[in-house]
């Protein structure tokens, strides 16, 4: 098994680490059980992610695709955001083993899950919404 | 990925072939590359080294040179023993008993058996490790034709009070194997004193080469053959002789056996500091296996709030090559089996590093892997959703304390 | 005893390491001694190594490299893919079908799993040593899981008809494992073309080391592991694999096969002039196995009124190193299970003599061994009281003759 | 499997080997199916045994403990000759690899058949030298 130097980076010097006070949404994924648990915080202006942060309990890819994951919303409106793939991210780091596609997978849940939470919180939760987390609670637990 | 120098610190995994075995294999390839089964010179002189392999083996381990059966490696001789015994034995019960914490190799080979219709009981161990001889007895029935415990576990370095266990199957009349592995060539064996009746060794744990290992059959025992064919290893073990890899074990073997005292002493002393200094310079660590009873190389600790993998990587990027105990790399997400066993949840397991050490390490190194291990520990905390969540929690109940 | 030049004659037994070989596998005992199941640097090395070592293998017998699994011998992919076949599917029927002139590896394999109630039908061959597909065929039964034939006879060289063997057991949807050790390195093979389902090869057969084999298990193909352990070989067979004996194994096929066609013709070359000056310059000589379907380096001769360990011990004297259809030398009386199968009675049997060329030999030394082997012949022939009869009754059946 | 330098010498440089024209007995044990048979011829004059000659078709062994087993006999009478033993010959040729022992039996018993023909021939049979031919039949076949 080898990461690409791109994991390797964002392993080594993860973007986005941390936590936003008084976060206006916040979504957790994964459990210490299966060795993964990704946080992720939201701050959002007009719809606008304008910071997000990660905390990340798991294996070198976990983070770098957590890192990954919250660059690739960051600035985005929470509809863009919306459409993030576990592909795109793994693709972004320039591939990830296969026995590792699952911390991918993750990762897009975790930044889902805040949006979810945004979304509820502030009334906007829609049913073509609703559709994109769909998937959400019967992966979570099964990666 | 830059290039540093590399620290080496997973001795149990495998070793480099000391410099002395290299060329002791070396005349076996081109030179005496006889079969020892032929009849002619070269024949003859490949099954002279061949014998004299096995006389200073047998010397070493005080057995006799018939009492050792060459084999590819441990994971050989453990099913050669297992399943060996339990096609020979079946008429008499299908009974197996081992432990939780057994090395796959010998855990795989039991439920190979249990699909075809054996039954397996797996003692538990305690928080140490360690299995309990009268359990071992207690768990003894009328048909249990086996009992296969481990000497030293690899991942914990846990030594196992396997003369008692000896002592008990053999007043049971029950057959006792015990994968010596990790003991091979790190501890004193004397297979007399010792009272199995069968041990598995491997050459690559004790820096011999990979691909050569070995049985201990005591004197008499009759087991079915794993590895039937030609008339090698007196008719029960078939397959033209890895000669190169036999001489190397053997050549191995006595190296480490010469400097065994010497050896074990400074290993002990490296690995009590390694500990020490780990324990009082990362909080929240603890230390897995019995903290006396274990393998003069073994440290192996668990850091709370931290994922296993994480370490080893950031570890490999400063040059330090470890293991650990979560089996992700294995593409499992399961952590090992050895360390649920002793009891540590799930989160606490993933969170394991095992570093064995070997020949070529120094203290030096150790105060350098410290070091780094200190800084790892707390980038990877400081990323920890589980660590934020334990501060909180602190935080909070020093304010109900400060009330 | 007298030293003079040394001419090997057995590369069906075992060969000599190929230097290059040995070269290739030098930096995997010191430097890249990693374990391919390690995390980090050094292992990784070792498992690009390995992966490297698998494609090469692949690429040359056009298998994909998923079907590559390795082993420690040819005797153990035999087992393996026997053992492992019958307890896979146990369900499906317990009949078995091989030849009469398998390796000990594969027959003694299959009289295990007879033990344990698999039921075995042993075809017999021709005179040649050839199997009739037909007789396959004519065999398969509703029950029947496995057939196993090999690809080239070890002791007399004939090569069995694979492929329509293959294709029927393909036909009647039953497994079809071959024995390519002896064909390793010597023939072409391309695992799509043949389609066998599972092949066994061993490394010290063509210049590389021993201890060190695979077995081609044909993709999608489950079979139950015979040496359950790690992760190893994709969960198929456990044990830390022998990194120098793989590089070395590939590096070696790679060998054979760059100079496949040339080696081939010239072996030929020499078998033929050797068999050719034989039965010309020996009277009452025979020669076994298939005049033309056979090895390109074995010839199988017997000849009358002897035995071949003496004629093994006078051409050692000689400095020649050759083997015997007698299995005396191995603490039995009887004379090989294969040249009985042919038909040979138990006296001409007893008198076989197999020489297998290899690469270092010369035409020069083929004349050489002639003259040695007439001489040898001749006196022992004179020491032979069979001789003494032959020559008597011949004398007698003249006289009646001329009278 | 190592022969001794005395069974090798015996082996290239057999003693007595041929056959005794209107010999005075002679004995032949062991078969061609088995791998191995001796003939001895005897020449005997006043009960000694003046000349001795074998034949043997076998393995090394059985080349030598023919040619020792002549070689220890000759000039013996045939009572003395009677006494000969297997480990006798095993011991004279420097030790047998173990498994070839039965060849130095074979040995014995070829020269123990000659003499039993000599015996019944003369009319010299007594219950005494019967005696020590009991095992012949036995063993001859079994080795
Ligand atoms: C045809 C055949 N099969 C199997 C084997 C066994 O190979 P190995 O000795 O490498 O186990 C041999 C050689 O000994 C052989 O010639
Ligand atoms: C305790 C134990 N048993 C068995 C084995 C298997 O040995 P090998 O990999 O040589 O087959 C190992 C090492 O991998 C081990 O540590």
């Amino acid at each position: 098994m080898q990461y690409s130097d791109k994991v390797m980076d964002h392993f080594m010097h993860p973007r986005n680490v941390g936590e936003i006070e008084n976060a206006d949404a916040s979504g957790t994924v994964g459990n210490a059980k299966c060795g993964d648990i990704m946080k992720v915080d939201l701050k959002i202006e007009d719809n606008v992610i304008v910071d997000i942060k990660f905390k990340t309990f798991g294996c070198g890819s976990a983070i770098a695709t957590s890192s990954m994951a919250t660059e690739m919303v960051m600035g985005k409106t929470v509809d863009e955001a919306l459409k993030l793939t576990n592909k795109a991210v793994a693709e972004a780091l320039d591939g990830l083993p296969a026995i590792k596609m699952h911390c991918s997978m993750l990762a897009e849940q975790a930044v889902k899950s805040s949006l979810k939470n945004y979304f509820e919180k502030t009334g906007q939760m829609t049913p073509e919404r609703e559709e994109m987390f769909k998937s959400l609670d019967e992966d979570a637990h099964d990666h | 990925m830059e290039q540093r120098q590399r620290v080496y610190l997973d001795h149990a995994a495998t070793t480099p072939v000391h410099p002395a075995v290299v060329k002791s294999m070396f005349p076996y390839f081109t030179e005496y590359y006889g079969n020892p089964s032929s009849f002619y010179q070269t024949g003859r002189e490949a099954r002279k080294s061949l014998e004299e392999a096995r006389d200073k083996i047998a010397g070493i381990f005080n057995a006799d040179p018939g009492e050792i059966y060459f084999t590819a490696c441990g994971t050989e001789s453990d099913n050669w023993a297992i399943k060996g015994t339990a096609l020979s034995r079946q008429k008499h019960g299908r009974h197996i008993i081992t432990s939780a914490i057994e090395h796959h190799a010998v855990l795989h080979a039991c439920e190979d058996l249990q699909k075809q219709g054996f039954e397996l009981t797996v003692l538990p161990v305690d928080e140490n490790g360690l299995v309990s001889p009268e359990s071992v007895r207690g768990t003894i029935r009328e048909d249990t034709i086996l009992v296969t415990i481990m000497m030293a576990n690899n991942e914990i370095g846990t030594l196992q009070p396997i003369k008692e266990i000896a002592a008990i199957c053999r007043e049971k009349k029950v057959l006792f194997h015990s994968d010596a592995v990790q003991a091979g060539g790190a501890l004193p064996i004397d297979v007399k004193d010792l009272g199995a009746d069968m041990l598995s060794f491997s050459a690559h744990k004790f820096y011999g080469p990979k691909g050569v290992g070995l049985l201990y059959l005591r004197k008499g025992l009759r087991i079915d053959n794993l590895l039937s064919g030609g008339a090698q290893e007196r008719n029960r073990r078939g397959g033209t002789e890895n000669l190169a890899g036999i001489v190397g074990m053997a050549k191995a073997l006595e190296l480490a056996d010469e400097k065994m005292e010497a050896e074990q002493k400074r290993m002990i002393t490296l690995r009590d500091y390694l500990i020490e200094q780990l324990l009082k310079k990362i909080p929240h660590t603890r230390l897995n296996g019995h903290p006396e009873k274990r393998l003069p190389n073994n440290v192996n600790v668990s850091f709370e709030f931290i994922e296993g993998e994480s370490i080893l990587l950031m570890l490999d990027h400063y040059g330090f090559e470890c293991s650990s105990g979560s089996a992700c790399t294995s593409g499992s997400l399961d952590p090992s089996h050895v360390l649920l066993a002793i009891g540590l949840p799930h989160e606490i397991a993933h969170g394991s590093l095992r570093v064995s050490l070997g020949q070529s390490n120094t203290r030096e190194q150790m105060d350098k892997l410290t070091e780094s291990l200190s800084t790892i520990v707390s980038r990877l905390r400081d990323m920890s959703p589980l660590y934020a969540d334990f501060l909180k929690k602190n935080r909070a109940e020093e304010k109900t304390a400060s009330n």
